[in-house]
């Protein structure tokens, strides 16, 4: 429509008469709500008085981030032998709890990025929300890989720093590939989600000096960096952002690849699969969106965001649910398949075990929870029902996390040898550990809500109707609520 | 200071009032002004005669760093400084390298996006004329300027001034420097 | 690489001045600065043992070396300190380990062994290579014994009542002794001793007798190793006792007798049974073993043909043979088998084929068996013509004179033992629940205690406790199997001022000298012959380890028929046994022995060689019995992998406590099913459940003596089971039973079937390259690799088909030498010799019962122990064959250990490079750069890999989860055992089998060093031989062969070229450098369990190849003539 | 705002990058030189129990090493004289010094003499004295020249970088093998070009390939 009018303007007079047919446009703020209305909303959220559930939530987080932080200073006193691990299952909840973090983070820079570039607009609201999601669950993730090692305080031997024993690292190796993809995912993510933040943290700095609190004014102005809303940054702002977009695009799909060679590279019989890379990385998404459901519904619902979280999100989101779910349920039968027709007994013998074997139970955990529970969405009615929609979004998060288990555990359990078969149960310090990430994430989520904007109101400006410099958009700028849209 | 003013600063309520301004201002010859915008408006680089950013040149030269370096540093660590037998595997192929360069390439592409972006914007730059503006909270929220720099040749208070009336802006005011 | 020290002549000094210790210790001892280190490092008594001079790693040497406390110089680094000796010690040289003979005594045996030393302290066992029948072996126990020197809950000081007293007070009390009851010609006075063959003793005991004619003299173990003397008595008028050539037999019965393991000189057996058995070429002959046993021993592990009987019915099986050999016999003997099921045919083809080889056969019987056995046993033997050539007899005068335990319980029930010195032994623990031992000992005035530990014993009225020494720190004698000589000589002095029973003795005889030294220096002399020079005889002993020419002579025997029979006069008609009325076995443990080694962590940590469990022992019933007893789990719903063995809930063994009474005496103790045995035996390891012992020992099993009486020692008849309804945890440490078909042992039949199938060795001595996806994909190493030479595949790494072209060797880096192993399989018998050898050699720590339920042993060997029944469905799921437990599986061993990858996945996934390959093909382990990811134990095919979870050297194994709030630090006294030329690994580093690089090095090393001084520094490469690694030098059987490949002359290269030479999942292209040669049975056509192919390859046949039902002669190039094999295996039953 | 941030604030952002890099430009120079061996062990030179002067005892007198070194030649470790072997020259020579009580009450009741350890190899390295010393690496290598020291000083880093340099470039460490203990020779490749020649050969003839790979010094 905007292609269609900006012609208009530069058209002969006669033809501004005439008023084409407006084509329906998917509604992305609802109500028309003004420029100031948006401003009001978001950072209202972080001016207004700090509600007593929000407190009630942080105090609970903490409390459950804490036993991560119990669980690994008990790790690190003592040893690794505190988790389950044994011969021959010598990566489990640790490295699951890795991937499935990981994967979570996914979404959000899939939203932020992906959609941006293919210009998908609807992105908009929940981008913020979901690059901050990404970086907790990166932040998450990258507390197992570090914490896994034997020895963390050698941890830095990972890193190619000159020293004096002169040896390097092995770059032969998916976990030094590993290492490289998840810092740069968690700096590129950090410095995307940042760089989005810019123009915001200056409303914020200008708002809280409007109103006196010159100690948070300052502390946003300081990471504002004086930003002023010039046109002229915008410009590179705006290339800059598309950029960080288009990077941040096959970033997102190499991390999950990368991940998935720390499996696809080894010879494990369940692990050794060329399927591995497109598989994760859709499994990334899946997961990625479910999270975001998971915690963008209740948001929605307590801060009253629908206007700004329309139904036509959710949608959507259920639909790429839905898709890559698909995908997801797609490999599990090809790589049945693959193991079948490959001839390997070896091979053969590790799906056939994932399936009836020892941890059949995991497996099914999986296959309900990834592949059926997704189907529900072909159904509007589903679609729509937000609680419902809710509740299967945690269904695909346990899926997801139970595909991890599946794939790292069960392989490693059942492998070449049967004289070295065993089986992987989980202490309590890894439970512990791995429920207090939810903490940890969740502390780190609600500072997010607290302190920052939940969404970006650039650009939930600049999608509004009224944003439009030919004046299709709406009345004016400082519309009220009450004024109808104009077509 | 009572010298000169950093500019003349008007105030527009919507952005078709902006975008027909702006491109007033731009056809009056003025090199030295800017728009306030809360959002990136759709088309005002058009209208302000802006051309397309330079940031994508760093980034691909960012990008063209981490790579080289990422090859570079695994094949000299592999191949000439250290080399050892691993696996059996090739002391350095391009293979095994890439993953690594990949993710450094990313990298580079994104530190040199955002170095870029923020030395040609001239960030950070917490003080500035503009940011004294009373009224500037409201072009963070809802509201869109025009600032004509005093360091223009073309700028002349009363000529200015007029311009800016004639585009439709309101609360032409001076900007201390 | 290993050499002796050639001990100079004593010098006159010594001769003068009494005491005299281990010859180079000597100069040491004369230095009162060394007196004063050995105080400070071996403090008495144990509670200051953890020391507060704690030192980090072993790589300090003794008595030249000690890091001072932890004060910091500056804050540069800790400030450590050198401690040189005060006088140079005579062949020390500081950094050089130094080699001496010794054995260890075992009951009426020894094993001669060679002590590494570093500095005065020995760290390492090995066998004794110039005693040639064991050609350099050590058995288990043999390795594991130097860590009980070491051990910290050993006893510390000699107590009497209490209190601790000197040295000088136990030497004084033993006097008073000897006074005392000299008066009285020793009435009053009684001695149980350990079974021992040192010449010393026995000339010493007839010393005693003559002193104190009326003093009683008897000798307990609880456990028979040796055939009984009567037997012989009864056969051939003689007291003598057989020694089996078995390297001479080509058909070899074995009745319940567990030669390669159990019986006295098992090492010798197994040795002499491997070369019998070890085939290399087509024209080499193979020996056949048919075993008819109630348990499943090692032995029966080993047998071409298996028959599961009751013991109890070993009788029958013995009659039948014998009537079957010796068929005038026939109707005499037959009442002595009626009622017993004994299947003829089976005994008829075995004796057709005993027969059929006469003089190369031989009849063994297990010396738990009553004398009748034995005795039908030594008929079978002569009527086989074994007597001379497989079996020969020598004298046994060791049951002369000594009384039984019983005896001594008589007298002392009578009151008339006034005074009872107990000489090492245990009988409080370990004698029969009927004579109630340890109320008797309390009834005795005064009991004087000889123990290494405060046990049991010494802990029931024991009035004082003697420390006996370690036979490390002993000076003795011994005699092997066979009778030869050799010494047990001290590598350190006494640390906690230890008496040797010799000693003892000879204090209470109030001998004029009673150093036993010089006691042993007075046999020794004497037994070389009249006229011997002391001083020179003593010389040459103690280099050889070994008195030349002192075997035992056989003697000519005469098998007495009618003699024998009267054995079978006092014969009860045998039992029959069901689900009411089971038979028990008493076995000695693998491990524990008798019990004599329960505080020993390596071989509490060892798991048994059948069952896989460690730290415990259990019920072991038949899988029968365990259906009708109800224990036998329940499967899951849809089977993918064979049914296990044992319930295994979260991967530990979860069994059932069972109630085992016999003649009203109840023990309880887990049950774990056990393929492979008689259907209603019952067998109990012994050795377990000790009350009084250490830290290790505290805990482990439950002791089965109290059920055994002086009646039925080793076998005893109507038991029963109860179920307690309660469970207890076992540390098994395989889980997994089945090889599930796959191509990981591969095994053929040494001669052709009836029909030919191509399968067997004779037919394609290759056959193991028709087993496995090798066998039908493209060769890994392409058609350039296949042409290249073993040595040219080994340096330059053909790139096969790979994306990758591999680095080789052959550049500037170069090594001189490219490293490999051979194990052998056919001769491999699972004595688990190897797996402690390679714990003591690379100080690999034990983690616990607690840990090795996790599965988190570290042995960096292992023996992977597979059943195969043939049963097995080809199908994943469901299927009987499935879900069934064979119940005479044929077994499989597999010693399984890092096997140096050419193309390692361990390192490619390793981020830190930590594991990389060095220029010689060795797969290194860099502790120091590990950071412990563990991605190379997952990405290891073959599971070697092992990680430290805890600090397991430096924290107590019970507080390992209490983190920095436990004790740490090892103690100082385990410190002393380590092996200086090996890193101790901290917490969180991978660690495996590093081919023992330590002994590598220090080979070339030694070896560039000799050559560059004699002038010819330009010879580098290692002569093939000079390198053993720790498992390849203990191993009985040799079926370990390291060496360098690129010497096509080496035994490595010779083994690896072998046609039955493959790579254990060779198909995923890692190439690896330990190959294992196939291994072969021998069956008889004529058997009725015949099978025509080994049990593992039917299973293989059926689960890769696409059944052909009937069809069998149409499946092609892997036809599965297996299918038909088996049914009629089926049906012969 | 900007009345929130003064004028100055906008040179502070560069102005912080500069420190910045500075300061990290030290740090990791001195983390580089004071937190490797080339600083905590060079120079290293403890108080010894006894005065000991290598000096002295080499330099003046011109005693060779093996005399009190004596097993240098044969074991990995060389080892420390015992009191007895001062008290060869030392029954005679200097027999009342205060100095020597420590090595004369050594001898006599065999305490040992406290001799603190210079030069330490972390307990994961294996380094062995005798294949060095038999195949043309002279004791100057590592311990500098001992027969110059008034108190022994830790003179190299016998760091891991420092053992690999030598390990990749043999020639250029190489001594006639009859120098090696000879701490005033020079190495052959400092002989010239027929020294060079030498080194070269004595590479090639005597085999000499040091180990590069962890076998060689890790086990």
């Amino acid at each position: 429509m905007s292609h269609a009018s900006e012609h208009a303007a530069d058209a002969p007079a006669i033809l501004r008469e005439v008023k084409p047919a407006v084509l329906p446009r998917a509604v992305l703020v609802e109500n028309n709500r003004s420029f100031s209305w948006i401003t009001e909303k978001i950072c209202g959220i972080i001016e207004g008085k700090t509600p007593t559930w929000w407190w009630v939530c942080f105090i609970l987080a903490c409390f459950v981030a804490s036993f991560t932080v119990a669980g690994l200073t008990y790790l690190v006193a003592t040893g690794v032998g505190v988790w389950g691990h044994a011969n021959p299952v010598n990566w489990a909840w640790d490295i699951v709890n890795f991937v499935f973090w990981i994967g979570i983070g996914h979404a959000g820079t899939l939203i932020s990025a992906i959609l941006c570039l293919l210009r998908q607009k609807w992105r908009t609201s929940i981008n913020r929300a979901a690059e901050a999601m990404t970086i907790f669950a990166v932040v998450c993730a990258a507390i197992f890989p570090v914490f896994h090692v034997g020895r963390i305080w050698y941890a830095w031997f990972l890193f190619p720093i000159p020293n004096s024993n002169i040896i390097w690292q092995n770059f032969r190796s998916p976990l030094e590939w590993d290492v490289f993809a998840v810092s740069t995912y968690g700096t590129v993510s950090v410095l995307f989600w940042y760089v989005g933040l810019i123009p915001d943290l200056a409303v914020l700095r200008d708002r809280f000096f409007a109103t006196g609190n010159k100690f948070r004014s300052f502390l946003y102005g300081l990471f504002a960096l004086g930003w002023r809303g010039s046109n002229r940054h915008w410009s590179n702002y705006e290339m800059a952002y598309l950029i960080l977009a288009g990077v941040s695009t096959p970033l997102v799909l190499s991390v999950h690849t990368i991940v998935s060679f720390d499996f696809a590279v080894s010879l494990i019989p369940g692990w050794h699969t060329t399927i591995f890379p497109p598989y994760f990385v859709a499994g990334a998404i899946f997961s990625g969106f479910g999270m975001v459901m998971t915690l963008m519904l209740p948001l929605r619902a307590i801060y009253g965001l629908k206007d700004l979280i329309t139904q036509y999100h959710i949608d959507c989101m259920c639909k790429i649910t839905l898709a890559t779910g698909t995908i997801v349920g797609y490999a599990y039968g090809m790589e049945f398949f693959i193991a079948w027709y490959s001839g390997n007994p070896y091979e053969g013998f590790a799906f056939i075990n994932r399936a009836f074997g020892h941890y059949s139970w995991a497996y099914w955990i999986m296959i309900s929870c990834n592949v059926i529970t997704p189907q529900f969405f072909w159904f509007k009615a589903v679609r729509e029902n937000t609680a419902l929609v809710w509740v299967l979004s945690i269904f695909v998060n346990v899926g997801m996390w139970f595909e991890r288990f599946v794939i790292i555990v069960t392989s490693l359990a059942r492998d070449f040898l049967p004289s070295s078969w065993g089986y992987y149960s989980p202490s309590v310090v890894e439970i512990f550990t791995f429920f207090g990430t939810f903490g940890v994430f969740s502390v780190l989520f609600l500072l997010f809500i607290r302190f920052l904007p939940i969404m970006p109101m650039a650009e939930l400006k600049a999608v509004t109707p009224q944003a439009d410099v030919h004046g299709h958009g709406g009345t004016t700028g400082h519309g009220a609520a009450e004024v109808q849209q104009a077509h | 200071m009572a010298a000169q003013p950093h500019g003349l600063i008007a105030t527009f309520e919507t952005t078709p009032d902006l975008y027909h301004a702006a491109e007033q201002v731009r056809d009056a010859g003025y090199r030295h002004w800017d728009c306030i915008t809360p959002f990136p408006v759709h088309g005002l680089d058009k209208a302000m005669g802006l051309k397309r950013s330079i940031v994508p040149r760093i980034s691909l030269a960012g990008g063209i760093t981490g790579f080289i370096t990422g090859m570079t540093l695994i094949w000299w660590t592999g191949e000439v400084d250290y080399p050892l037998i691993v696996g059996g595997k090739p002391m350095f192929s391009p293979m095994f390298a890439f993953p690594v360069s990949y993710e450094l390439t990313i990298l580079f592409t994104a530190f040199a996006t955002i170095i870029g972006m923020l030395v040609v914007n001239g960030l950070p730059r917490h003080y500035h004329p503009v940011l004294k503006y009373d009224h500037i909270v409201r072009g963070m929220d809802d509201t869109f300027f025009i600032v004509i720099e005093s360091r223009d040749p073309r700028f002349n208070l009363a000529n200015t001034k007029a311009l800016l009336e004639k585009a439709g802006g309101k609360a032409i005011t001076e900007l201390e420097p | 690489m290993k050499r002796k020290f050639d001990h100079p002549a004593p010098s006159e000094r010594e001769q003068l001045t009494g005491p005299k210790y281990w010859r180079s210790l000597d100069e040491l001892t004369g230095t009162p600065g060394f007196k004063a280190q050995l105080e400070r490092e071996f403090p008495e008594g144990a509670d200051t043992l953890d020391g507060v001079d704690r030192r980090h790693f072993m790589k300090i040497m003794a008595a030249s070396f000690a890091l001072g406390g932890a004060g910091l110089a500056g804050c540069r680094r800790p400030e450590k300190f050198i401690l040189p000796y005060g006088k140079s010690v005579e062949g020390v040289i500081p950094g050089l380990p130094s080699y001496y003979a010794t054995a260890m005594p075992v009951r009426k045996w020894a094993v001669p062994l060679l002590a590494e030393t570093h500095q005065g302290r020995p760290t390492k066992l090995e066998g004794n290579p110039s005693y040639l029948p064991h050609g350099g072996a050590a058995s288990l126990t043999a390795q594991a014994s130097i860590l009980d020197l070491y051990d910290p809950d050993r006893a510390t000081a000699h107590k009497q009542v209490g209190a601790t007293i000197s040295r000088e007070q136990v030497d004084q009390l033993l006097a008073t002794i000897g006074q005392t009851y000299g008066g009285t010609q020793g009435a009053g006075l009684a001695f149980l001793a350990e079974e021992s063959s040192s010449p010393t003793r026995r000339r010493l005991v007839i010393a005693l007798r003559a002193k104190f004619p009326r003093a009683i003299w008897s000798e307990y173990e609880p456990v028979t190793d040796t055939p009984p003397v009567q037997a012989a008595q009864a056969a051939f008028g003689a007291a003598v006792r057989p020694i089996y050539n078995f390297k001479a037999a080509k058909r070899i019965v074995s009745i319940d007798a567990d030669f390669l393991q159990a019986e006295a000189g098992s090492l010798l057996y197994a040795r002499a049974f491997s070369e019998g058995r070890r085939v290399t070429k087509k024209s080499d002959p193979m020996n056949r073993l048919y075993v008819a046993e109630s348990g499943l021993s090692l032995t029966g592990s080993m047998a071409d043909h298996r028959l599961r009987i009751a013991s109890s019915h070993a009788l029958a099986f013995a009659v039948k043979l014998a009537s079957a050999v010796y068929p005038q016999s026939a109707e005499a003997l037959a009442p002595y088998a009626q009622g017993v099921e004994i299947p003829q045919a089976w005994i008829d083809a075995c004796a057709a084929d005993l027969r059929a080889n006469p003089g190369s056969s031989l009849v063994v019987a297990g010396s738990h068996l009553p004398p009748e056995v034995h005795a039908l046993v030594y008929g079978i033997n002569t009527a086989i013509e074994a007597i001379g050539s497989t079996v020969n007899f020598v004298a046994d005068e060791s049951t002369a004179g000594v009384s039984s335990l019983g005896g001594l319980a008589t007298a002392m029930k009578a009151g008339s033992v006034k005074t009872l010195v107990v000489l090492g032994g245990n009988p409080a623990y370990n004698a029969p629940a009927d004579l109630d031992w340890a109320a008797l000992q309390k009834s005795v005035g005064e009991v004087v205690r000889v123990g290494y530990y405060a046990d049991e014993t010494s802990a029931v009225g024991a009035t004082t406790h003697i420390v006996r020494a370690h036979y490390l720190e002993s000076w003795g004698d011994a005699r092997t199997v066979d009778g030869t000589v050799v010494p047990v000589q001290p590598m350190i002095l006494p640390l906690f001022g230890g008496l040797t029973d010799i000693e003892v003795l000879a204090r209470i005889l109030g001998e004029t000298n009673p150093d036993p030294y010089a006691l042993v220096a007075t046999t020794i002399t004497a037994l070389s012959g009249a006229g011997a020079n002391t001083d020179k005889v003593m010389a040459r002993f103690l280099h050889d380890g070994v008195l030349a020419g002192s075997a035992a002579k056989p003697v000519s025997v005469r098998f007495n028929a009618n003699g024998a029979r009267q054995t079978l006069a006092a014969v009860k008609p045998a039992a029959t046994f069901s689900a009411k009325s089971l038979e028990v076995r008493f076995v000695c443990d693998h491990k524990m022995d008798d019990g004599r080694f329960a505080n020993n962590g390596w071989l509490q940590e060892c798991p048994d060689p059948i069952t896989k469990i460690s730290w415990d022992n259990a019920i072991l019933v038949s899988p029968k019995l365990g259906k009708e007893l109800g224990i036998y789990h329940a499967n899951t719903g849809i089977q993918v992998a064979r049914q296990e063995e044992a319930e295994f809930t979260m991967g530990k063994e979860n069994a059932r406590v069972f109630e085992l009474t016999v003649g009203g005496r109840t023990v309880s103790g887990p049950v774990h099913i056990q393929p492979g045995l008689s259907n209603y035996t019952v067998v109990v390891p012994l050795g377990y459940g000790r009350t009084v012992t250490g830290h290790v020992g505290k805990g482990a099993g439950f002791s089965a003596y109290p059920l055994r009486t002086t009646e039925a020692m080793h076998v005893a008849t109507g038991a029963t089971l109860t179920d307690t309804k309660t469970r207890v945890l076992l540390a098994n440490t395989q889980e997994h039973w089945s090889m599930e078909g796959r191509d990981i042992v591969r095994e053929a039949n040494y001669e052709p079937a009836t029909m030919p199938d191509g399968k067997s060795y004779q037919e394609n001595p290759g056959y193991v390259n028709t087993i496995g996806m090798e066998s039908h994909a493209p060769s890994n190493l392409g058609p350039v690799g296949e042409k290249m030479s073993p040595p040219q595949r080994a340096t330059q790494i053909p790139r096969g088909n790979s994306l990758y072209t591999t680095p080789q060797f052959g550049k500037k880096e170069d090594g001189y030498h490219q490293w490999g192993m051979s194990i052998d399989l056919n001769t491999c018998i699972g004595c688990n010799a190897c797996v402690v050898a390679c714990q003591a050699e690379n100080n690999i720590p034990i983690v616990g019962k607690d840990q090795v339920m996790r599965g988190r042993e570290m042995h960096w060997i292992r023996i992977d122990r597979y059943y195969s029944s043939g049963d097995i469905d080809g199908g994943a799921f469901g299927g009987e064959g499935n879900t069934t437990l064979p119940e005479e599986p044929q077994i499989s061993l597999q010693p399984m250990t890092c096997v140096h990858c050419e193309l390692a996945p361990c390192e490619t996934v390793c981020p830190v490079n930590a594991t990389v390959h060095d220029e010689e093909g060795l797969n290194v382990m860099a502790y120091n750069r590990c950071i412990g990811t563990r991605y190379c134990a997952n990405n290891c095919p073959y599971k070697v890999r092992r990680f430290n979870f805890f600090n397991w050297n430096e924290r107590k194994l019970d507080q390992l989860y209490l983190g920095p709030l436990g004790d740490s630090g090892m103690p100082e006294l385990v410190k002393m055992g380590k092996n200086p030329e090996v890193t101790i690994r901290m917490r969180g580093v991978m660690e495996k089998c590093t081919y023992c690089v330590q002994r590598i090095q220090n080979a070339k090393i030694q070896h560039k060093v000799k050559m560059a001084q004699a002038g010819q520094p330009g010879e580098v490469r290692v002569p093939d031989g000079t390198i053993k690694t720790a498992c390849q030098q203990t191993c009985p059987v040799d079926a370990i062969v390291f060496g360098d490949i690129l010497d096509e002359q080496s035994d490595v290269s010779v083994a690896k070229k072998r046609e039955q030479d493959y790579a254990v999942l060779g198909y995923l292209n890692v190439r690896p450098r330990t190959t294992y040669s196939g291994k072969l049975r021998n069956p008889n056509p004529k058997m009725p369990d015949y099978n025509a192919l080994p049990m593992s390859r039917v299973e293989y046949d059926r689960k890769n190849v696409p059944q052909t039902h009937g069809h069998g002669a149409a499946a092609g190039a892997h036809g599965s003539p297996g299918n038909e094999k088996q049914a009629e295996k089926k049906g012969a039953h | 705002m900007s009345k929130l941030f003064p004028k100055s604030a906008n040179k502070l952002p560069l102005q912080i990058i500069v420190y910045l890099v500075v300061l990290a430009g030290i740090a990791t120079a001195g983390v580089t030189y004071y937190m490797t061996p080339k600083y905590s062990r060079v120079g290293y030179a403890p108080v010894q129990p006894v005065p000991f002067s290598h000096a002295q005892h080499v330099g003046e007198v011109g005693l060779d090493c093996r005399y009190c070194h004596s097993n240098v030649e044969k074991s990995g470790h060389s080892n420390v004289p015992t009191a007895q072997t001062c008290m060869n020259c030392h029954s005679i020579i200097k027999s009342t010094s205060p100095l020597l009580a420590p090595v004369r009450e050594s001898y006599a009741n065999g305490t040992p003499v406290p001799w603190v350890w210079i030069h330490q190899t972390p307990d994961y390295a294996y380094f062995n004295h005798s294949i060095h010393v038999n195949r043309g690496i002279s004791c100057v290598e590592c311990h500098g020249k001992v027969n110059e020291m008034d108190t022994v000083t830790h003179m190299q880093p016998l760091s891991m970088a420092f053992c690999i340099e030598c390990h990749r470039k043999p020639e250029t460490r190489l001594r006639d093998p009859k120098d090696v203990f000879n701490l005033n020779s020079k190495r052959l490749s400092e002989q010239g070009a027929e020294g060079a020649k030498k080194a070269s050969d004595f590479v090639h003839d005597w085999k000499v390939k040091p180990p590069q790979s962890c076998s060689g010094c890790h086990r």
